[in-house]
Formats: C-alpha cells, sequence, structure tokens
C-alpha cells in the first residue's frame, strides 16, 4: 500500500511547483495593452500534473529499490543489451541483422526516411569519433563541432575555389581537421579537464565566428550554396539516387569506424588512454607519453568529424555557419554521454535517440524542445553510466563474482 | 582621453554583469565541481520575473521606488527556487555518478528551462519597464556614465562587498568554504553538505536575478534566450579568473568586459567574441589555472 | 557507551569489515591496532557515519547509530580526527576551530573550550589568524584534535595521530590525549599503527587483522602479548 | 567487381524509389498539394507562422470556390526553424510527399539549402521573405520566385535616402552579423561608395544577444557619423537606438524591413520615435490588402505578422498559375508566372525571368506618434 507520508509529500511538492512556476506559468502581461491575463487554470494543471508524477516516481523508486534488494542477495544481473553484446552468439547474428537492414534502408522507406536515417547515421560517426576524445581517453571538448565545420568548408572552399571533387576532398578534409587538432592541440591539452573544456567550447565558437565575419575566404554569414553531390563515375543522378547514395557511403563509414574504433580500444594505444582517464601521473610513471597519446586522440577525433564535415556539406549543398554553433557540440556530447562513454554500441544507440527522436518528436510541435531537454535530464538521472554503462569497468574486479569472471577480455 | 573612458565604463558596466552571473558558476564548481550550464537560464529566469512583476505593478499604478525592489525581491526569490529545485531534481541524484552525467543533465535542464519560458511566455522580445530613471545629477557626464550604468557599477560593488562579508563572516559562509575545501571533513564536523550546496545554489541564483534585473533594465529588453550568450560569458570569465576562486571570477569579469569593450572600440566588434575567446585561450596557456586560480596539487 | 555488534561494512563491492564487534566504556581509552590496510579507518569511517554498514549494529549510549546521518552523531557527542588530518588549508586556524564548533550555540561553552584548546596548545594561539595549510605536520595535528575537542565530543575517535610526526612531538600529542581523557572526561577510541605507544596509553585494545578482530584484552596484556610483539611491536 | 554492385543496387534502389513515389504521385491527381515551409518554432517563429495562416485563408477561399479545375487544394505544413540542414529535410518530405508547388522558405540560408532538391523534383518555390539577391541573380534557380523584393533594391533604397533626403555625408553601416543584415548592409556600403556623395565611416557587425552594446555606440559616436545605416531585425536595433539615447548620441537611425515591424515600436518604445526604415510599398490603400488583413483578424482574432501580405499575395499567384497554366508542370507554371498578371494584396504583380516580382518596391517610413508612416 502506498504509505500516507508519501502522499502528503507528494502533495507539498505539488504545492512547491506551484509556487515555483506561479510568475511564468499564470501571470502573463501585454505591456503595451498594459494588461494583466492570469491564467490559474495553468496553476491547476502544475499542481495537479507534479502530485501525480511526484507519486508515481516514488512508486517507480520504491519498485527499483525492492527489485535492487532482491538482486543484492543473487548476483548481480547485467542488463540485457550488454550481455548480447558479450556473447558473439548473439552479437553477429545481430550485427548481421542490423546490416542487413541497414543495406535494404532505402528499399524499404522513402527517401525523406532515408534522409533522415543519413542523419541519424551522420551523428553516430561523429558520436564515434568524439568517443575516442570523450569516453575512451576522457579530455572533455566542448568545441567538437569545430572540426565538423572544417571539414564542410573544406568541401565547399576547395569545390568553390579549385573545382575538387567529392572523393578528393573528403581524405583532405579529414586530414585538415586532423592537423586543426594538433595544432590546437598542442597548447592546451596539458590544461586540466574543465579548462580543457572551455578552451575547446571557446575554440569552436573562434571557427564558427571567424567564418561568420571573414567574408572574402568563407562569404560569411549567406554561406556557400550549389555545393555538388558526390558523383557517381560522372553519372548523374536524381535527387532521389543522390540521397540513397549518400547513404551508402555513410553506412559504409559507419561500419568502418565500428570497426577502426574497436580495433584501436583493444590496440596499445587504446589501453594507453583508458589507463591515462583513470591516472594520470600512474600513466607518466609507466613511461606513456602523456602529450602524445592524447594529441593522437584528440586528432583522431577531429579526423572522423572533418571526414562527416564533408559528407554534411555534400548533402545538404550548402553550408553556413548556422549549422555549426555550440548547441551542436553539446548534442554530439550528449550522444557520448547518453549512450555510455567507451562504449561503441551505446553510441549508436544514443546517436539514433537523440537524432531520430526530434525528428519523430515533430508531433510535439513546439514541445519538442521541451521534451528533448527533460528526456536529456531524466536519462541522466535514472541511468547516469549511459544506456550502455562502460562494460571495461569490470575487469578491474575480475573473477569477484560469477558473471563478472565470464569476462574474457 | 574622452574615448578612454567613455570604453572604460563601458567595459566595467559588462564586466559587473559578467561577475554577478560568473559568481554563481564559480561557487557552484567550487563546491560540486560542475560546470551548470542550467545558470545562464536561472538568470534569463531572474530577468522574466523581474519583468513579469514590475510590468504588473506599473499596471497597477504603484510608485516606481517599490517596484524597483519589489521587482528584485521577486526576480532573486524565483531565481533561488528554481536553482534550488534544479540541483534537487538534475543534479542531486548524479552526486556519485560519472564526472560527465551531471553535466549532461545541465545541458538539458538549459534546453528545458528555455522552451518552459518560451512555451509558457512568448518566443517575442518584451519591452522591459525603465526601472532605472536618468538622475539629473547625472546628466552632465551622461554622455560617459549614463545612470543606469552607475547604478550597475554601484549595485555590483554593494553586492560584492555583501558576498565576501556572507563568505568571510556567517556560519553558513564557513560552511561553504569548509565543504568546497574537504568535503568529507566538513562532514565531520558535523555540516550538513546537502544544505550547503542547496544554499550556493540558492545565493548564486539570486546574484544571477539581480544581473538580470539589471542589464534587462539597461538595455530595456528580453526574451527566453537571453541567458544563453550571457551565460557563456559568465562562465568564460569565472574559468579566466580561475575558476571556484570568488575574487577570481569577478576579476575574471572584469578583465573580460574591458577586453571586449576596448577590442570593440580600438579594433573592431566583428571580432569581440573572438578577442574574448583568444585572451582566455592565452591566458590559460600561460597561466593553467587562471588568473588567481590555484595551482591544483592532484591526489593520487 | 559505543559497542559494535557484528558490523559488516564494504566500499562497493569490496568488503572491508567482517562482523566485527568491539564495545568501548565510558572514560576509557581503547586502541585498535592492525597493519596497514587492515580496516581500522574504515572501522573509524563507518562509527561517523561515512561508510555506510551493511549489517550489524553500532550503539552508542544504548542507540543504534548505523543508519544516523554524520552531522547527527556529532551533535549526538562522536567527533573524529580523521587520518591525515584534513585540516581546511584555506580557512585559518580559528576558522578551523569554528568549525569544530559549528553546530553548538552557545557563544559561553564556546569560549571557554576556545581556552581550554589554547591551553593544551598555545602555540594554537600564536598561530591564529594564520591559513590551516600554513601549519607544521606536528602543528596541523593538534590544530585537528582542538577543533574535534571543540564540538564538546563525548567520544573522540582518533586516526593516526602519530603518522608522519617527529617522535617527541609524538610523545607530547600522546600525553594530550591522556590529557584530555582525564580532564575533560572524554572517552577515546584511539586507531593506531605505532602499537607501542599506543598502547602505552590505553586501557584496552583490540588487533584487527584482514578485517576481523582477532585479539581483544587489556592494553597491559597485549604489550606482554608475544604474537603482538612480533607483528606490531618489533620487538 | 565492388563498384559494379554498388551502381546495380543503386539502380536498383533508385528504381525503387521511383516505383513507390509513382503511387503517391498517382493518388495526388485528385488534389494540388500546396507545401508550406518555414521556421514555425524556435526564435524565429514569429517570422514563420503568419505564412502558414496566409495560406491557410487562401487556400480556403479556393477550396470554398471549389478548388482550381475542380481540384481541391491541399496544405502540406513543414518546419524548418530557418536552418539549413532541417530544411533540406523539410524539402526532402514535401517532395516526397508529392507536393506540386510550395509557398516558402522563410529565410534565404534555408531557402538556398532546399531549392537544389525542389529544382530536382521540378516543384516551383514561391517566398514571401527571402531577399537574398543571389537567389533570383544567380541563375541557379529557374523554379525560384518571391514576393518581395531583394536585399540590393532594398539597400539603394536606404542609401537614396541617406544621402538624398537626410544629406547624410558620414555613414556608420552597422549590421548583425547576421544572414540578412550582413547581406544587406555590404550593399548599403558598396552603394554608398558608389554614389560618391558620402563616405563609409564604419562598417562592422555587432553580437546578437550581447549584453550592452554601449561599446560601439560610443565608437559611433567618435567616428561623427551623421547616419546610421542598420542591416539586422528589430531587437538589436532597439538595443542600439536606445543605448544611443542613453548616450545622448542624436543622429539618424535608419534600418531595413527587419525592423519595419510594429515589435520594434513596442519594444524600443519612445526611443523608436524618428527611426527610418525600409518596407515594402504601402498597400493600405489596395482593398485586396485590407481583405487579406479582415480575413485574417475574424479567423484568428489579431493583427497579422511579419510578411503576411506578402505570403498571401505568394500564394494567390502560385494557385493562379496552377489555374491559368491548367497544369502543375514546373514549365507550364513558370510560363504562367511570367506572362500572367495577377491581383494581389502587394499589388498587380507578375514575374520576371529571373523570378523577381515586377511592381513589388520599397519605400521609406518613419516611426511617428507610435506607428509607422510612408515618408512621402
Amino acid at each position: 500500500m502506498f504509505p500516507v507520508k508519501e502522499l502528503k509529500r507528494s502533495a507539498l511538492t505539488s504545492l512547491w511547483f506551484a509556487f515555483l512556476t506561479f510568475p511564468i506559468m499564470v501571470v502573463k502581461v501585454d505591456p503595451i495593452e498594459r494588461v494583466v491575463s492570469w491564467r490559474w487554470d495553468n496553476m491547476f494543471f502544475i499542481a495537479f500534473g507534479s502530485f501525480v508524477f511526484s507519486i508515481l516516481a516514488k512508486v517507480f523508486i520504491i519498485q527499483k529499490e525492492r527489485r535492487a534488494s532482491k538482486k543484492k542477495q543473487k548476483t548481480i544481473s547485467e542488463p540485457l543489451v550488454q550481455r548480447i553484446v558479450r556473447e558473439p552468439r548473439f552479437l553477429y547474428p545481430l550485427a548481421l541483422a542490423c546490416f542487413i537492414f541497414g543495406i535494404s534502408f532505402p528499399f524499404l522507406f522513402s527517401t525523406y526516411q532515408t534522409n533522415i536515417m543519413t542523419t541519424a547515421l551522420m551523428y553516430v560517426v561523429l558520436g564515434l569519433g568524439l568517443n575516442i576524445v570523450v569516453g575512451v581517453a576522457g579530455l572533455l571538448d566542448l568545441g567538437y563541432v569545430a572540426f565538423y565545420a572544417v571539414g564542410a568548408y573544406s568541401y565547399a572552399l576547395l569545390n568553390y575555389n579549385f573545382d575538387m571533387g567529392f572523393w578528393t576532398v573528403l581524405p583532405i578534409g579529414g586530414l585538415l581537421a586532423a592537423l586543426l587538432g594538433i595544432i590546437l592541440g598542442f597548447p592546451v591539452l596539458r590544461l586540466r579537464g574543465d579548462y580543457l573544456a572551455i578552451v575547446t567550447l571557446g575554440f569552436g565558437e573562434i571557427i564558427r565566428l571567424v567564418l561568420e565575419n571573414w567574408n572574402d575566404f568563407s562569404q560569411g554569414p549567406s554561406g556557400i550554396a550549389n555545393i555538388p553531390r558526390p558523383s557517381f563515375f560522372g553519372m548523374d543522378m536524381t535527387f532521389a539516387g543522390g540521397i540513397t547514395y549518400i547513404y551508402y557511403i555513410i553506412l559504409v563509414l559507419v561500419v568502418l569506424t565500428i570497426f577502426v574504433v574497436n580495433r584501436l580500444q583493444n590496440s596499445r594505444l587504446g589501453r594507453a588512454w583508458l589507463a591515462l582517464r583513470e591516472d594520470e601521473i600512474a600513466c607518466e610513471a609507466m613511461g606513456i607519453d602523456k602529450t602524445k597519446t592524447k594529441l593522437i586522440a584528440f586528432s583522431l577525433g577531429a579526423f572522423w568529424a572533418g571526414f562527416v564535415g564533408v559528407i554534411f556539406a555534400a548533402k545538404t549543398t550548402f553550408v553556413n555557419p548556422a549549422s555549426f554553433t555550440f548547441l551542436e557540440s553539446a548534442i554530439i556530447l550528449s550522444i557520448v554521454v547518453l549512450g555510455g562513454m567507451g562504449s561503441i554500441i551505446g553510441v549508436v544507440i544514443g546517436a539514433l535517440i537523440l537524432i531520430l527522436l526530434p525528428e519523430y518528436l515533430r508531433a510535439l510541435s513546439e514541445y519538442r524542445m521541451l521534451a528533448f531537454g527533460a528526456i536529456l535530464v531524466v536519462m541522466m538521472v535514472f541511468k547516469p553510466g549511459g544506456i550502455i554503462s562502460n562494460v571495461r569497468r569490470n575487469y578491474k574486479f575480475k573473477g569477484l563474482s560469477v558473471v563478472e569472471g565470464k569476462n574474457n577480455e | 582621453m574622452d574615448y578612454f573612458i567613455e570604453l572604460l565604463f563601458a567595459g566595467l558596466t559588462r564586466g559587473s554583469i559578467y561577475a554577478l552571473i560568473a559568481l554563481g558558476y564559480t561557487m557552484v564548481y567550487g563546491i560540486i565541481g560542475l560546470i551548470n550550464f542550467a545558470h545562464g537560464e536561472i538568470y534569463m529566469i531572474g530577468a522574466f520575473t523581474s519583468f513579469i512583476v514590475a510590468t504588473v505593478l506599473s499596471i497597477y499604478g504603484f510608485p516606481l521606488l517599490a517596484i524597483v525592489i519589489i521587482a528584485a525581491v521577486a526576480a532573486a526569490v524565483w531565481s533561488s527556487a528554481y536553482g534550488f529545485t534544479v540541483e534537487k531534481l538534475a543534479y542531486r541524484p548524479l552526486r556519485k555518478a560519472p564526472r560527465l552525467a551531471p553535466l549532461i543533465s545541465a545541458i538539458g535542464m538549459s534546453i528545458f528551462l528555455q522552451n518552459y519560458v518560451l512555451l509558457a511566455q512568448t518566443s517575442d522580445f518584451l519591452p522591459f519597464p525603465e526601472l532605472i530613471p536618468e538622475f539629473a545629477f547625472m546628466e552632465p557626464v551622461a554622455h560617459i556614465v549614463g545612470s543606469s550604468d552607475m547604478v550597475i557599477l554601484v549595485t555590483t560593488a554593494i553586492v560584492m562587498i555583501a558576498l565576501t562579508c556572507l563568505i568571510k563572516f556567517t556560519k553558513i559562509g564557513k560552511a561553504m568554504r569548509a565543504t568546497a575545501q574537504d568535503k568529507t571533513m566538513a562532514v565531520l564536523v558535523g555540516v550538513n553538505v546537502d544544505r550547503v550546496i542547496s544554499a550556493t545554489f540558492i545565493i548564486g541564483s539570486a546574484l544571477a536575478a539581480i544581473g538580470g534585473l539589471l542589464i534587462a533594465s539597461h538595455i530595456g529588453q528580453i526574451n527566453f534566450y537571453i541567458g544563453f550568450l550571457a551565460g557563456i560569458k559568465a562562465f568564460t570569465a569565472a574559468v579566466l579568473g580561475g575558476i571556484g576562486s570568488i575574487p577570481g571570477a569577478v576579476l575574471g569579469s572584469l578583465v573580460l568586459g574591458l577586453t571586449e569593450s576596448f577590442a570593440t572600440g580600438y579594433i573592431s566588434s566583428d571580432y569581440e567574441d573572438v578577442f574574448a575567446f583568444s585572451l582566455l585561450v592565452l591566458i590559460l596557456i600561460f597561466k593553467p589555472s587562471g588568473l588567481l586560480g590555484k595551482t591544483e596539487t592532484k591526489k593520487v | 557507551m559505543l559497542e559494535l555488534r557484528n558490523v559488516n561494512a564494504a566500499y562497493g563491492n569490496i568488503q572491508v569489515l567482517h562482523n566485527i564487534d568491539l564495545e568501548i566504556h565510558k572514560g576509557e581509552i581503547i586502541t585498535l591496532i592492525g597493519a596497514n590496510g587492515a580496516g581500522k579507518s574504515t572501522t573509524l569511517m563507518a562509527i561517523s557515519g561515512i561508510v555506510p554498514v551493511r549489517s550489524g549494529k553500532i550503539l552508542f549510549e544504548g542507540k543504534n547509530i548505523s543508519k544516523v546521518s554524520p552531522e547527527k552523531l556529532v551533535s549526538m557527542g562522536i567527533s573524529q580526527v580523521p587520518e591525515g588530518r584534513h585540516i581546511f588549508p584555506e580557512l585559518t586556524v580559528m576558522e578551523n576551530l569554528d568549525m569544530g564548533a559549528f553546530l553548538r550555540n552557545d557563544a559561553k561553552g564556546i569560549k571557554d573550550d576556545l581556552d581550554y584548546v589554547f591551553s593544551l596548545f598555545p602555540i594554537l594561539a600564536d598561530r591564529k589568524s594564520q591559513d590551516g595549510g600554513t601549519l607544521s605536520g606536528g602543528e596541523q595535528q593538534m590544530l585537528a584534535m582542538s577543533r574535534a575537542l571543540m564540538a564538546r565530543p563525548k567520544l573522540m575517535l582518533l586516526d593516526e595521530p602519530s603518522m608522519g610526526l617527529a617522535p617527541l612531538i609524538i610523545k607530547q600529542i600522546f600525553e594530550i590525549v591522556k590529557r584530555i581523557n582525564k580532564e575533560h572526561n572524554t572517552t577515546i577510541f584511539l586507531v593506531e599503527q605505532n602499537a607501542n605507544q599506543a598502547l602505552h596509553v590505553a586501557d584496552r585494545g583490540y588487533v584487527i587483522e584482514n578485517g576481523v578482530i582477532t585479539i581483544s584484552d587489556s592494553a597491559e596484556n597485549l604489550l606482554k602479548n608475544q604474537d603482538i610483539q612480533k607483528a606490531y611491536l618489533g620487538i | 567487381m565492388q563498384s559494379g554492385l554498388k551502381k546495380k543496387l543503386l539502380v536498383a534502389a533508385v528504381s525503387l524509389g521511383f516505383a513507390m513515389a509513382a503511387p503517391v504521385a498517382g493518388m495526388a491527381a485528385d488534389t494540388i498539394k500546396l507545401g508550406v515551409a518555414g521556421a514555425q518554432s524556435g526564435d524565429l517563429a514569429s517570422y514563420g507562422l503568419p505564412t502558414v495562416k496566409a495560406a491557410e485563408l487562401v487556400v480556403a477561399m479556393y477550396n470554398a470556390k471549389g478548388g482550381i479545375n475542380g481540384k481541391m487544394i491541399e496544405l502540406l505544413i513543414e518546419d524548418d526553424v530557418c536552418k539549413p540542414e532541417v530544411a533540406t529535410n523539410t524539402a526532402t518530405k514535401l517532395v516526397t510527399d508529392g507536393v506540386h508547388v510550395v509557398l516558402g522558405h522563410i529565410c534565404s540560408g534555408a531557402t538556398k539549402a532546399a531549392l537544389p532538391i525542389y529544382k530536382e523534383a521540378g516543384v516551383v518555390v514561391m517566398s514571401p521573405s527571402a531577399t537574398n539577391p543571389d537567389l533570383t541573380q544567380s541563375g541557379d534557380y529557374p523554379n525560384f520566385f518571391r514576393t518581395i523584393a531583394s536585399d540590393d533594391a532594398q539597400a539603394q533604397t536606404e542609401v537614396d535616402f541617406a544621402i538624398n533626403v537626410i544629406g547624410a555625408k558620414k555613414i556608420a553601416v552597422i549590421h548583425d552579423k547576421g544572414d540578412y543584415g550582413k547581406g544587406l548592409a555590404e550593399f548599403a556600403k558598396k552603394f554608398i561608395q558608389e554614389s560618391g556623395k558620402a563616405e563609409v565611416v564604419l562598417f562592422e557587425g555587432v553580437t546578437p544577444g550581447a549584453v550592452d552594446y554601449t561599446a560601439i555606440v560610443q565608437k559611433i559616436k567618435r567616428k561623427g557619423a551623421d547616419a546610421v545605416i542598420f542591416g539586422g531585425y528589430h531587437p538589436e536595433a532597439s538595443k542600439i537606438v536606445s543605448m544611443m539615447k542613453k548616450k545622448r548620441l542624436k543622429i539618424t537611425f535608419i534600418s531595413d524591413d527587419g525592423v519595419k515591424d510594429d515589435t520594434f515600436i513596442k519594444v524600443a518604445g519612445k526611443n523608436a520615435e524618428g527611426v527610418y526604415a525600409s518596407g515594402p510599398n504601402d498597400n493600405s490603400a489596395n482593398p485586396l490588402s485590407t481583405a487579406a488583413i479582415d480575413a485574417h483578424k475574424k479567423e484568428y482574432n489579431e493583427d497579422p505578422g511579419a510578411f503576411f501580405e506578402n505570403a498571401y499575395s505568394a500564394a494567390l499567384a502560385l494557385l493562379n498559375a496552377i489555374e491559368k497554366a491548367g497544369s502543375t508542370d514546373m514549365a507550364d507554371i513558370v510560363k504562367a508566372l511570367q506572362t500572367e498578371t495577377v491581383a494581389t494584396p502587394v499589388g498587380n504583380i507578375h514575374f520576371d525571368t529571373r523570378g523577381d516580382a515586377v511592381g513589388v518596391g520599397f519605400a521609406m517610413y518613419v516611426v511617428k506618434d507610435g506607428a509607422y508612416v510612408e515618408v512621402k
């Protein structure tokens, strides 16, 4: 039975929210006509809503605790997703199924759906790239979008000025971004976590502002239009064909990225990153070159962003600085954290959720971004480690329990 | 010379506003090590609350002084209430979570609060009532430093002194400093850390609300989006001064305000923000903990 | 006064304390000795409510305090001087002492206690307005003990007061521990690696090994115990 | 080998795409689909929503008369938040849904990003508010039309007014670093320099949303400007004029149709008095305009917002062209748009070969007693 004490607490909560939201929700003034409208019905909704919500939350928490205490007596069982990831028996067929679904996607759905999915897959790659920097190496980068912008503008400008094609610029864009990552990384990578965060944020803004103000170079805020889509052996393609083509390009890139990132994580370098994330001083004592290792992570992340930037320019056929704001960096970072830092599958799921969500939340129209913000908060509060919390953490306690003992990494 | 003084005051005014917001960032960071991205939104809510209250009161014909006082108090009260609630809902459950989880929660909160005000009120810009009159005695120098600049400077100075006294001499101030320096020990002498953290959010939010009220009546308009840029700048200022340090936040804000003002005046406002961020990068390269930040010895 | 019954405690998944049983009477000095990592500090942290107790009971003056919040415990009369002293480095000596009396409101009593700690450690009076972080190790230990005394505790938990100090200062500190116990009638629970010194001031002692209490006896007997002499006294 | 496979896949994909699009097109024979795209949420929503309302009114009017050639008109409304990357999704969605003509987009950047998609699909697009000159002058977008004059025309109006009417000799050109504002300011600068009668003493951008504009105002004063031409929207404009007032700077402030908005007067209050702004010709004498506004008031119970008349006119022009052409084929519609004159709230218009409306011009307005009045 639900305790009376909790009911009372919920009542207090609802009173508090009624008070809290009073000026913003209830009062609306028109300073010109000088009229005040009192929207008391809003106060009622808020009070009622928060009452119901707090009861639901409480019930949820009680049940979670009950489940947790039951579990403690047995072994700690893993979440389903994690188990699937661990077991090749499940993983391979699942991966194959995903791949087949991925390949046949444009045949099954409309061009519009394909287009949206292309965007989502671009963010998968961006997320995986940032994951190297933040999730694996533990460097908090809030200006990741700068490298994305570099890639996009590389294609736009090299094509506009020198008529270079998509396939030529694709590697160049990635390399330019990586180069910029190295140039920026040298001075700033010795900064401590949060200082690094604000410097990268500032750097991201600098890149955008330069693109906005330096008209002779980048055509300023009006941007560069008419960027050609990738050509297919000189063949002119219909619009739908172009979309499908870019979809396959990005799909290949996703597979490639997953492959590379996976190999990297299990390499010497990957282990050095992880070690660096956990304890810098111990790493130095063990002879890991701190700056070099960090720099590689930083520039590799940048490289991927540059890659996707080129594809972005080719897909939209138009770039302007407005596409590369801080919010974009924040969303990519949210993908990484929400998915579960350091976990490839987590990042993929995170990207699909965060990018497809607002698209399908269109039905909520103006409540879309409100819901988006709330979902970020709720997800973090209830799953702070991300959807797939870091699998690797287990091998610290290898052999402690039956399940963890299975971990043969 | 006149021009120099004009720019100096413009920079100080701007810096003062940054300082009022930056203090909230720095205090929260000092205690729980969180970059509270939603703080800019708290400032915006402060401005909006004071707008609503001031407009309602002026419609009902209250005298100006009463409007100013009531609007300021209301802004501080509600901003604090929002700061308190945000901490409790979005950060407190994450006290022991991985470091980035509260950061994402803060970004989500920031998006949520922006859209909440957008939906509950309007996306339009709204005229903010003139709460600061043009003082007659300021008229001779009004072209250099206006009444509202003066009010902003004086208010900020008073608030800073009050805050310093609070932190320095009161029990809660000492508890805040103790908690920032050694959380475990603070608990061991009987400090309720949760309560101290709440107090930090409340004080920081109230300061931001005062900033919101001042700047909104200075520039005469508000909308739901004003918190974003102001928040980022104030955060930059806090880092510039050494995040976690209260005098650092004030110094960093003034340096940032003056840099922007002189850069606009003598070079070009096109690259105003570029100068601001470049300054930050430069200072951090040579002084990695900011102007007044302490070089941290990492615990092994 | 304080009793631990069957206490189990863990950091995350790693259990540190196994079925600890322990008893302290009013006015006693009790010591807990053991090797590095045996669970000494964890025992104190569990009493202070910092490390959660998985199962078992901690009774203080007859009440179960295993779920009571740390700050409540301070007001009930349990103060701890943690390992490494944990001086607030950027608070002055005076402010550090003020923090010790954080939960108290009796200005008169605080004033008396302040005079008392200054009489115990006159050097602190000289250093009143200096930042805590600038004190020497010995001075910091004195400050940490004074800070704990400022809460006017019934039970004082002392964790490794001798760590890193010169022998002369160690001697001084232990003398003061005895004085506090006598003059202030404060019960003291002393955790030490320096078993020799500890057993010389204590009434009784416990030995902890790998999170389990293995021996419990009077300090006198423990000093004579051959195993103890070998393992902890270096004789 | 692999590329051969890719090619096959691609061909298959494309043909399948068409196969799927075909039934949609077949069904579409029953209705004429008018797409409406623009910012309907976010900070620029107030510029995009009036267009939706205009389209709803015009379509309701047509459908009440029985549609066009017996076909009813269906509205497809999509939000692009004025962001280029979203606009491509929006455009793709509209094209996939088999839209025939599109009213929109609202912002020039988003329009540029979306146009190639419509061009590919053979869809005519008409914007009520995208003023970037390139859209018509570059010749890249044969399917693009607009019912608003382009930025260069507007900048010319402003500059002529500043030099010939005000008699300004030293002009400070300020912009908001945005697509629209900066583009306009660039033209203003160019025209001032070309005129030889005045000089540009300052050309700079301000950061939208910055907490304070004192420094830039002091700079304008120091440069000894006797007039300011501002390119941008009303929030920045009202901050600048109120700061000029505070700093006792009394010079002429001239701006654009981003400022010629009643919200500007509401926000800037008495500081708005005497501000000049260019804007579309005054149509208050045009009975069609009054009728459209009345219809809006009746339906939505409030005054129409920005670009409402342009949007209303664009919707009329598009539907009229389909009616006259008797087809939804792009070539036919384009031809009809260029040859058939249509009576709209912004005047009797047809379109030149580049896509600009003939008969739409700019006039100068001044704020007087809390309202914009045309300067004769």
